[in-house]
């Protein structure tokens, strides 16, 4: 077992890391809007993490804090990346489709440039030598971080979907125009909706460098926001489960393909293909349709109170 | 600044911008008639110039399936002369198109056949792309190839002219590149705009299911769509390919983003928009000064943020405008 | 045709309302009155202005001039979601409803302006009765149009006609004053048609409203409005009611052809 | 002329059209009606091939086509304006009229025929080089008749043809079946009016859920109770 | 747990991805030491193995390869991975697992000190750069103004380029500009007429084989005459089929010289260009030099304890304390640790290219 963990233990961190990411892509999503800024924000989180963790100029901080300080650059991150997002999403969010994706990525590619260029982020080199929360000894321990916090956006995500604001997202999804001409501002949920995903995976961000040890500009690319889509996509972007099961399996995938040495890419390239060519609805989507939908249940009628 | 160095921005500008311009001619074909990113795209370009390679010199370094093969013992037919260099081109790039008519078959047309999101082809091309650069190192390895320095003949490296006392320069592929991407754009822009040909094509990329209740083939357009495009791509490979060398397998893909950035620029769907894009871009990389040069693709992309803003169809894409 | 006795107050004033597409001018000054509580019927030509009118008055297209008030605030301006805030609601002529979501959640969504709950209330589980209220509302409005036997189909495999009742519901759930429908009985069989009338009746009454429709079955809005207007290349031609517009000899050469 | 057997369509679990058998005719306008939902249009399309039967059989002057694709279909003879509309939104009127001739190869007789189109439908004409989508509801009902026209089709599929359109429109919209009609072309035609469908057509069909409930000619139908009441509003 | 016989040796470089150019050098010179090591007794006498996992060329595979290597493979060390991020990130988890690592090719500032039991055999080369420059002015004493020209997203690149620009300014030549650029670039036309511009006499590139290939061979086409220094990450036979002829006379810092005339390396290089008809590159020199290394400490271990009575963990830390001790007589020349595992080479070269035509070329060794 603890072999087990030692081996794998980190790839299990990645995965679960990997569907939070893919969710932070969802909120978007669930919006209709293809965003595929989250690489840069993740990256946001990442540099914030580990610069408030070694930099000398936050010394005092962190020894007054303790592994407090951890849970500090979750929040500053969040807010960062939350602040970030509003000022990128504003202007952004009035393209549609795969203007806005690359909008997004335009985004993404600055964020990249932009660290390689300032020392605070180390350059090329990037920030190494990032302390571990808690005393955790070895890397599978994350998943006390990792772990919880998915349960927690999932179950933020679940309550939000079935609420007001998560039945705006889809109208705006299906038909933006209709949404509004129905009273739905579509700006206004948006925005939320990409500061939601950009607060997440900004708190992912500055829970992974510790993770990685270090940070540098290769955390957040244009590669990064491919690959991403594709969690959402071959999970599933229907349902709050795809990102998830998406992120963990195409992570996992390549490293359980280790044996296959040179031939591992080469497969792991078709493993895409075949799931996009039999999954066209993603592996929940096509795990949902052999369950089938439940109709709706009419509420338990109230004495009428007819106008 | 001064005129000299205005001119030679200018050309600098032109030239780079003209191998994005050439790399997403292909690319935007495909979008602008399936609606697709195909990143697929840019293993094709690299296996365009795989394929030129293989025919021109035909023998293969020391790390891949492929090493100490040789071809041609007795000299490739293809080597030694502009003439066959330009038919080992041709042909090079029609085996990369006869590869992308395989990608449509194998990894786009069943997806559509199961009414799958559009998007999802873009995660199947990015399986095909891991697929066809990993095949690549696996058979040839990661050197970087290239093709004989007298591919082009014996004409001179760069061409130069005075401007006053100053010398404006350029170097002669990239007057080749600029030359075989207008004239691509020309034919391209000729058969979309002006033929039946081209008038069933912006119907099937409009509707497809419309397009066949119109007696248009649906099936045999995408096919033709899917050649012309790896055609395009191998034709563009090879010729940036002469220009920079095969710098390994990943040397097309490195193309994805800003040639995604071009067709974006210019107008989703927009053919002259994906040379237009190119340039823009090219200039606008160029005309960075010299101290800033880090700031390069910062300035590339802001600007493509802005424009976007500004125009939100792209710069010669049609808005789309949406009857009530 | 209910004879109206003391003239209703207006509701809505439409005052040279103008819209230009290029060089042609698809609606062109445009002014009159809906008082509260009628049925107030648009009808003209193809390609008169009839659904770019309905455009300009519920903010999906900006008016080039003109504006239209409704009960003396400025409409003209604002943004779809605030026309809808204020009160008034439609249907389109080329149905859109949210295709892929249930005809439950379309009827729900639209409830959106009339309900409060927040992104944290309603992740927090805050919001219960008012999720009830929209649930029990969602139902009843589907019952209103005969579709809640199918309340968890996908909007997008009705029929044509079904689609159109949809619409209608949806457009009530946003609690409106002011009910546009744009061709709301396109796509249906006579029978249907004569159900609709009746049906269109009823709502009003029920939900107190005043309602604005755009049809070509002729029958049918001289059966079902209180006035009509005439808009023929943007214009208004005639305005009465049913009878004598029926009557005028611009709106037969123009529109219903003669015998 | 066209020859519908046993034929039974699905959209995945719903069966919207079950084992329905008709037949149409050389030069007979034939009326399907039907309540909402009925299947007409499904019937349509999948006489179009743009529908893909579960079972039965299509036969088109004497040929099997229940496997063909829809592209080969306009090309022996088979055109429809379907429901919906479905123009091109992005291309101009002019170039809707055109694809919709795609399968002729004669230039000047398409040139003709266009011109043709736009002395029936002066509002196209006058809107030629428009966009398709942004033409008013009406508008593009015309264009789409006009360009299921182009083709020269020997069985024309009129979906709804009356749908959004002035009394005015609605009259020359009939009239054109008639004149085609006398000319030699079939037509199957779903019309929601059906009063005026049935006066312009030699025999009609009643759809209920999916399957067919009478059939016969139109002048006996038109005044049968049944009918009379549930479809004529009588 | 005990040592399985035969020892396993990790290496973990980029056997795929963007960087695989280098991995695969690195194989190669592993898969050399493998042989000839073993086919020379091995540790004394008995074989021994590599195993390979490859880290691909981002930091989550490096840890997923490194904890494969470690936990299920049972490496006794591990030579790895390619890259400096890379090694940032992985070489942590060697520490904690005390499992002693060596650095082929990671150059930045920093790697020894991530913990005990990381040391690395390439040097940063900040040494040699000095030289390069020192030879330039040698051929050409006239040589007033430089521009510097560097891959801004390569780490390496960044520091050696900080080395070059002191040089230069020791040396009293101006810098007349400094041009960034990104190692996927492949058009540099705007660096070079900006260079052109400033009329300089000597160039200096710091970055890797296809971006310092094209820009020389831009510099040249574009009709730049003067000399050219290039950096180490210019230091292998990949540049040549991007310059083609016109890499000739290019002037080379390299940590590794086919010409070092040490045994070790004349045997490694006459066998290396008998299976590859060329002359080996650094990176492969390096891995073999890694390979070696570890080699070497556990034939002195051996001979105190027999391997296979050790266990596993008790090795591992034994190895990496005698690691540090040891002297090693590489093809890089003659090696040493400092206690943090910082390498000690003695010496670095200068070449100049010289093409025999189009693809075939080597590295003259200047002095
Ligand atoms: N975006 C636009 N660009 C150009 N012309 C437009 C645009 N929108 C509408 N038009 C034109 O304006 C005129 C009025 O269109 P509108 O849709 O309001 O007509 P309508 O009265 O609703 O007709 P119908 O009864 O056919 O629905 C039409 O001729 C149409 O072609
Ligand atoms: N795409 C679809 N997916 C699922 N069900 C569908 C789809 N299209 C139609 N249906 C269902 O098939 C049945 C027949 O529909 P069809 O459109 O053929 O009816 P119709 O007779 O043309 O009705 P209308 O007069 O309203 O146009 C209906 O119950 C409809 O809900
Ligand atoms: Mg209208
Ligand atoms: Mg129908």
């Amino acid at each position: 077992m603890n072999d087990f963990l030692s081996t794998y233990g980190f790839l299990m961190v990645t995965m679960v890391q990997a569907g939070l990411l893919g969710l932070s892509l969802y909120f978007p999503f669930q919006a209709g809007q293809l965003s595929l800024a989250s690489p840069g924000f993740y990256a946001l989180g990442g540099y914030t993490a580990a610069i408030m963790l070694t930099n000398p100029a936050f010394a005092g901080l962190r020894d007054s804090l303790g592994n407090g300080m951890f849970v500090l650059t979750w929040l500053v991150a969040a807010l960062l990346a939350g602040l970030l997002g509003l000022l990128v999403g504003v202007p952004a969010l009035r393209l549609r489709g795969i203007y806005l994706a690359l909008a997004t990525i335009a985004f993404v590619e600055i964020m990249r440039v932009v660290s390689l260029n300032l020392s605070i982020t180390g350059g090329a080199v990037g920030i190494f030598g990032v302390p571990q929360p808690f005393g955790f000894q070895d890397r599978w321990q994350y998943i006390w971080l990792f772990l919880p916090l998915l349960l927690l956006v999932l179950l933020f995500t679940r309550q939000m979907e079935r609420s007001r604001v998560g039945r705006a997202f889809r109208a705006i999804r299906e038909d933006e125009l209709a949404a509004d001409a129905m009273g739905v501002n579509p700006t206004h949920y948006k925005v939320m909706a990409f500061v939601i995903g950009a607060v997440l995976a900004g708190v992912v961000g500055a829970m992974s460098a510790p993770l990685l040890s270090s940070w540098n500009a290769r955390q957040g690319t244009f590669d990064a926001s491919i690959a991403m889509l594709a969690f959402v996509l071959i999970g599933g972007n229907r349902n709050l489960w795809g990102p998830v099961v998406g992120g963990a399996l195409l992570t996992a995938i390549p490293e359980l393909l280790r044996g296959l040495a040179d031939w591992r890419l080469v497969i792991n390239g078709l493993v895409l293909v075949v799931a996009s060519l039999y999954l066209p609805r993603g592996i929940v989507g096509a795990l949902q349709k052999l369950g089938r939908a439940r109709a709706p249940q009419r509420p338990t009628p109230l004495p009428e109170v007819k106008g | 600044m001064e005129l000299s160095q205005f001119v030679q921005s200018v050309m600098n500008g032109l030239a780079i911008g003209s191998v994005y311009a050439i790399f997403a001619l292909g690319y935007t074909l495909v979008f602008s008639i399936l609606g697709i990113i195909n990143f697929a795209h840019g293993a094709v370009f690299t296996l365009g110039a795989y394929f030129t390679y293989t025919l021109v010199v035909g023998q293969f370094e020391n790390n891949g399936l492929l090493k100490g093969i040789n071809l041609f013992p007795d000299g490739s037919p293809f080597a030694g002369n502009p003439w066959m260099f330009a038919l080992a081109t041709l042909l090079a790039a029609a085996l990369a198109g006869g590869v992308a008519v395989l990608i449509e078959r194998l990894a786009f047309k069943p997806m559509r056949a199961r009414g799958a999101d559009p998007l999802l082809a873009l995660v199947s091309s990015l399986g095909v792309a891991l697929v066809i650069v990993n095949l690549i190192q696996l058979l040839v390895g990661a050197e970087i190839y290239n093709f004989p320095s007298n591919a082009y003949g014996e004409t001179p490296p760069a061409l130069s002219f005075q401007i006053g006392d100053k010398t404006v320069i350029i170097r002669t592929v990239q007057i080749i590149i600029f030359l075989v991407s207008m004239v691509m754009l020309g034919l391209l822009g000729y058969v979309i705009g002006r033929t039946k040909v081209g008038k069933a094509l912006r119907a099937v990329a409009e509707n497809p299911g419309t397009a066949s209740l119109l007696g248009i083939s649906v099936d045999r357009f995408i096919l033709i769509t899917f050649f012309l495009s790896g055609f395009l791509g191998g034709l563009a490979g090879t010729l940036v390919g002469t220009a920079f060398g095969v710098a390994g397998p990943y040397f097309g893909v490195a193309y994805g983003l800003k040639g995604l950035a071009v067709i974006v620029l210019g107008g989703l769907g927009s053919i002259p928009g994906a040379v237009v894009g190119g340039l823009v871009i090219g200039l606008a990389e160029a005309f960075v000064p010299a101290d800033y040069s880090a700031y390069k693709d910062v300035v590339a992309f802001a600007l493509l943020f802005i424009i976007l803003l500004v125009r939100p169809q792209g710069l010669l894409g049609r808005a789309v405008i949406q009857k009530v | 045709m209910t004879a109206q006795t003391a003239p209703r107050p207006v509701v809505l004033e439409a005052r040279h309302m103008t819209r230009r597409f290029g060089g042609l001018t698809a609606v062109n000054d445009v002014s009159f009155d809906v008082h509260e509580g009628e049925i107030f019927g648009l009808i003209g030509p193809n390609g008169a202005g009839k659904t770019t009118l309905f455009n300009l008055m519920t903010g999906l297209t900006p008016p080039s001039s003109g504006t239209l008030t409704y009960q003396g605030q400025q409409v003209t301006g604002l943004a779809p979601h605030r026309v809808a805030t204020l009160g008034l609601s439609r249907t389109f002529q080329n149905i859109r409803l949210f295709r892929e979501l249930t005809a439950l959640e379309n009827v729900k969504i639209a409830q959106h302006i009339r309900t409060r709950a927040g992104l944290w209330s309603g992740v927090l589980g805050l919001a219960r009765d008012e999720e009830a209220r929209v649930e029990r509302k969602a139902w009843e409005l589907l019952d209103l149009v005969g579709l809640s036997d199918r309340a968890g189909e996908g909007a997008g495999n009705f029929s044509y006609g079904d689609q159109r009742k949809l619409e209608i519901a949806r457009a009530l759930a946003t609690e409106p004053r002011v009910l546009l429908l744009d061709e709301p009985a396109a796509g249906m069989n006579t029978a249907e048609k004569g159900q609709l009338t009746s049906f269109i009746r009823e709502v009003r009454d029920r939900f107190d409203l005043t309602v604005m429709v755009i049809e070509h079955h002729v029958p049918l809005v001289m059966n079902l409005c209180d006035r009509v207007a005439v808009l023929n290349f943007g214009q208004l031609i005639a305005v009465g009611d049913p009878a004598s517009v029926q009557r005028d000899p611009k709106v037969i050469e123009a529109y219903l052809g003669g015998e | 002329m066209l020859e519908i057997e046993r034929l039974s369509v699905n959209y995945g679990a719903i069966q919207a059209v079950r084992d329905l058998s008709l037949h149409v005719d050389e030069g007979e306008i034939v009326t399907l009606i039907g309540a909402n939902g009925a299947g007409k249009t499904t019937t349509l399309r999948a006489v179009s091939r743009m529908l893909r039967p579960v079972a039965g059989s299509l036969r088109f002057g004497g040929r099997d086509i229940t496997r063909i694709p829809a592209d080969e279909a306009v090309k022996i003879g088979i055109a429809q304006s379907p429901e919906g509309r479905q123009v091109l939104a992005r291309q101009s009127v002019q170039d809707n009229l055109e694809l919709g001739a795609y399968t002729r190869n004669d230039g000047a007789g398409v040139r003709q025929d266009i011109e043709r189109m736009y002395g029936r439908f002066p509002r196209l004409g006058e809107r030629r080089s428009q966009l398709a989508g942004t033409l008013s509801g009406g508008e593009q009902q015309m264009l789409a008749i006009a360009r299921a026209l182009m083709s020269r089709p020997k069985l024309l599929l009129l979906d709804e043809p009356s749908l959004g359109l002035a009394p005015i429109i609605v009259r020359e919209i009939f009239d054109i079946i008639r004149e085609l009609n006398e000319q030699g072309t079939t037509i199957l035609l779903v019309e929601q009016n059906a009063k005026l469908a049935m006066q312009a057509s030699h025999r009609t069909y009643v759809l209920e859920a999916g399957q067919l409930t009478f059939s016969g000619p139109s002048a006996e139908l038109i005044n049968d109770e049944r009918v009379l009441h549930a479809y004529l509003g009588g | 747990q005990k040592v399985e016989t035969p020892i396993a040796i990790g290496v973990s470089v980029a056997q795929t991805g963007n960087v695989a150019l280098l991995g695969q050098e690195q194989v190669i010179g592993a898969r050399f030491a493998e042989k000839f090591l073993n086919a020379r007794g091995g540790i004394n006498g008995t074989p021994f193995k590599l195993v390979f996992q490859d880290a691909g060329g981002d930091e989550n595979t490096s840890i997923n390869a490194f904890q494969n290597l470690i936990n299920k493979d049972k490496v006794v060390g591990i030579v790895g991975p390619t890259l400096s991020q890379q090694a940032f990130a992985a070489d942590p988890i060697a520490e904690r697992a005390k499992v002693p690592v060596l650095g082929p090719s990671n150059t930045a500032k920093g790697i020894p000190q991530i913990g005990n039991f990381i040391a690395r055999v390439s040097a940063p080369i900040a040494v040699v750069a000095p030289n390069a420059v020192k030879q330039a002015l040698k051929i050409n004493p006239n040589i007033k103004k430089v521009a510097v020209l560097y891959a801004q997203n390569d780490a390496f690149s960044v520091s050696e380029t900080g080395t070059f620009q002191e040089t230069a300014k020791a040396q009293g030549l101006t810098v007349a500009t400094v041009q960034k650029f990104q190692t996927t670039d492949t058009d540099f036309t705007t660096q070079v007429t900006a260079v052109l511009n400033e009329k300089v006499d000597l160039v200096i590139i710091s970055g890797l084989a296809a971006d310092g290939g094209n820009l020389v061979k831009q510099l040249r086409q574009l009709g730049y005459k003067g000399l050219i220094v290039g950096g180490n990450g210019l230091n292998t036979s990949n540049m040549f089929p991007v310059c083609q002829k016109l890499c000739d006379g290019v002037i080379i810092a390299q940590a590794y010289s086919p010409a070092q005339g040490s045994a070790a390396n004349q045997v490694f290089v006459k066998a290396y260009r008998d299976q590859y008809k060329k002359d080996p590159p650094q990176f492969a020199a390096q891995a073999y030099a890694g390979v070696q290394v570890f080699v070497e400490a556990l034939k002195v271990i051996d001979r105190k304890k027999k391997l296979s009575t050790w266990e596993l963990d008790d090795l591992r830390v034994e190895l990496n304390k005698q690691l540090l001790l040891g002297k090693y007589n590489t093809p890089l020349g003659a090696l040493s640790f400092d206690k943090e595992g910082e390498v000690n080479q003695k010496e670095f070269y200068v070449a100049q290219i010289r093409m025999k035509d189009a693809k075939n070329g080597s590295f003259v060794y200047l002095k």
